[in-house]
């Protein structure tokens, strides 16, 4: 299983902040971008690349397309409004 | 010295400047900036900020943040600390401070550091307002072309 | 709310930083600057400095450098404080605070009038050191080409 | 009489803090530090354009030539150094 965390806005525009996938679904980053947005066309809007500021996978913030595995926890992370 | 810190009670910039002076010793500079939540900036008055961050990757964030500015600028030491969970409007939402030999090392690295943590360190911002109403902020472009400056003005 | 003070006493900007912070009501942001007499400039380390001034000119001359900043950024409350006399090494000489509502305003207005007040606000320094030799400080070129930056990089 | 005040170095590289001289030397700023600068070549020397950073009269910064008279006090500043 692969655990997906939600943060900021999209949590409440998914209505989840957290879920197990199965890992087949992708074998990287991409791929589980595509298998979230192909739910349905409110997922597609709200992970639109606008809306996406950067992924983590196991802590560490990607720049890349990043394997990703059973076991592994992805972090999308909307556009950030600290400070 | 570096210290990064994320905490859910209040901050207090003058508990905080107080060990931070004690610590500058050798540095002929300080600058500290003190974000204050404001209430006033749109129609309905807040009531609180509710800010959520990505524990473990908001300190690392920063650390890169700091450590980037380390490269451009001489400083000794540097604090930041921001506050997350539910934040009262006039509390401190965020506190940075550096101290180094000379002025403008200080005064650079405080604002860069300030610009790339608007726009870099994972936090999440909500406005609630006193009619009860909320909302997410949404990112400013402003913030990511005082980002850029950066790359054109390095020091 | 602006506040110029030249004093004799210690200058304590934790108690000023708290009574600042407190009157800086709807401000966002707020930069302080505190400078430090710095003791090992020198091969001969440094035991004070000795600062003159040129009383109710140099409150002018600080009073028009805040007044310029004022022109160029949009600030509400500034404060700058600035010790003379006998000032021992590790002690506080001088203290700015601005406070605006967005820090970029805090930042630039914070940074320009230290620079002006390092080039055009009649303070003298002379340097007491262990050894008992004692020397007027030379105007530095750096200043000057600090102060010429906002010439150019007016905001 | 006109009263002249000297600051930080000058007043060392003089050895005098003030002093008072007769109105009848000069009518304007200029020919005061003329007149100042003639008495020797050390006066020449200390007063020379890059130890002076500005002239104040009766407690106001000036930018240009200004008459004097007597009573009026000159203040005469060397490049600063605060901060």
């Amino acid at each position: 299983m692969i655990t997906i965390r939600y943060f900021g806005f999209l949590k409440e525009a998914l209505g989840i902040s957290e879920e197990q996938i199965d890992a087949q679904c992708c074998k990287n980053t991409a791929e589980l971008l595509d298998y979230l947005r192909n739910r349905n066309t409110q997922w597609a809007d709200v992970l639109s690349d606008a809306n996406i500021f950067k992924l983590v996978v196991n802590l560490n913030v990607i720049h890349d397309v990043t394997p990703i595995s059973s076991g592994d926890e992805v972090g999308i992370l909307p556009p950030v409004t600290g400070g | 010295m570096k210290r990064i810190q994320i905490q859910t009670h209040p901050l207090d910039p003058i508990q905080e400047g107080m060990t931070f002076q004690k610590e500058a010793i050798d540095c002929g500079a300080i600058v500290s900036f003190t974000g204050i939540v404001r209430g006033n900036d749109n129609l309905i008055p807040l009531e609180y900020l509710y800010i959520e961050h990505f524990p473990e990757v908001t300190e690392k964030e920063i650390a890169l943040i700091v450590h980037e500015a380390y490269t451009r600028w001489d400083f000794k030491n540097c604090t930041v600390i921001h506050r997350v969970g539910k934040i009262a409007v006039q509390e401190p939402i965020v506190w940075v401070a550096v101290a180094s030999g000379h002025r403008t090392e200080a005064f650079k690295a405080a604002e860069f550091i300030m610009d790339y943590l608007k726009t870099d360190a994972p936090f999440w911002k909500k406005e609630i307002r006193v009619d009860g109403s909320s909302q997410w902020v949404k990112a400013k472009n402003t913030d990511q072309q005082k980002k850029q400056r950066w790359l054109y003005d390095g020091k």
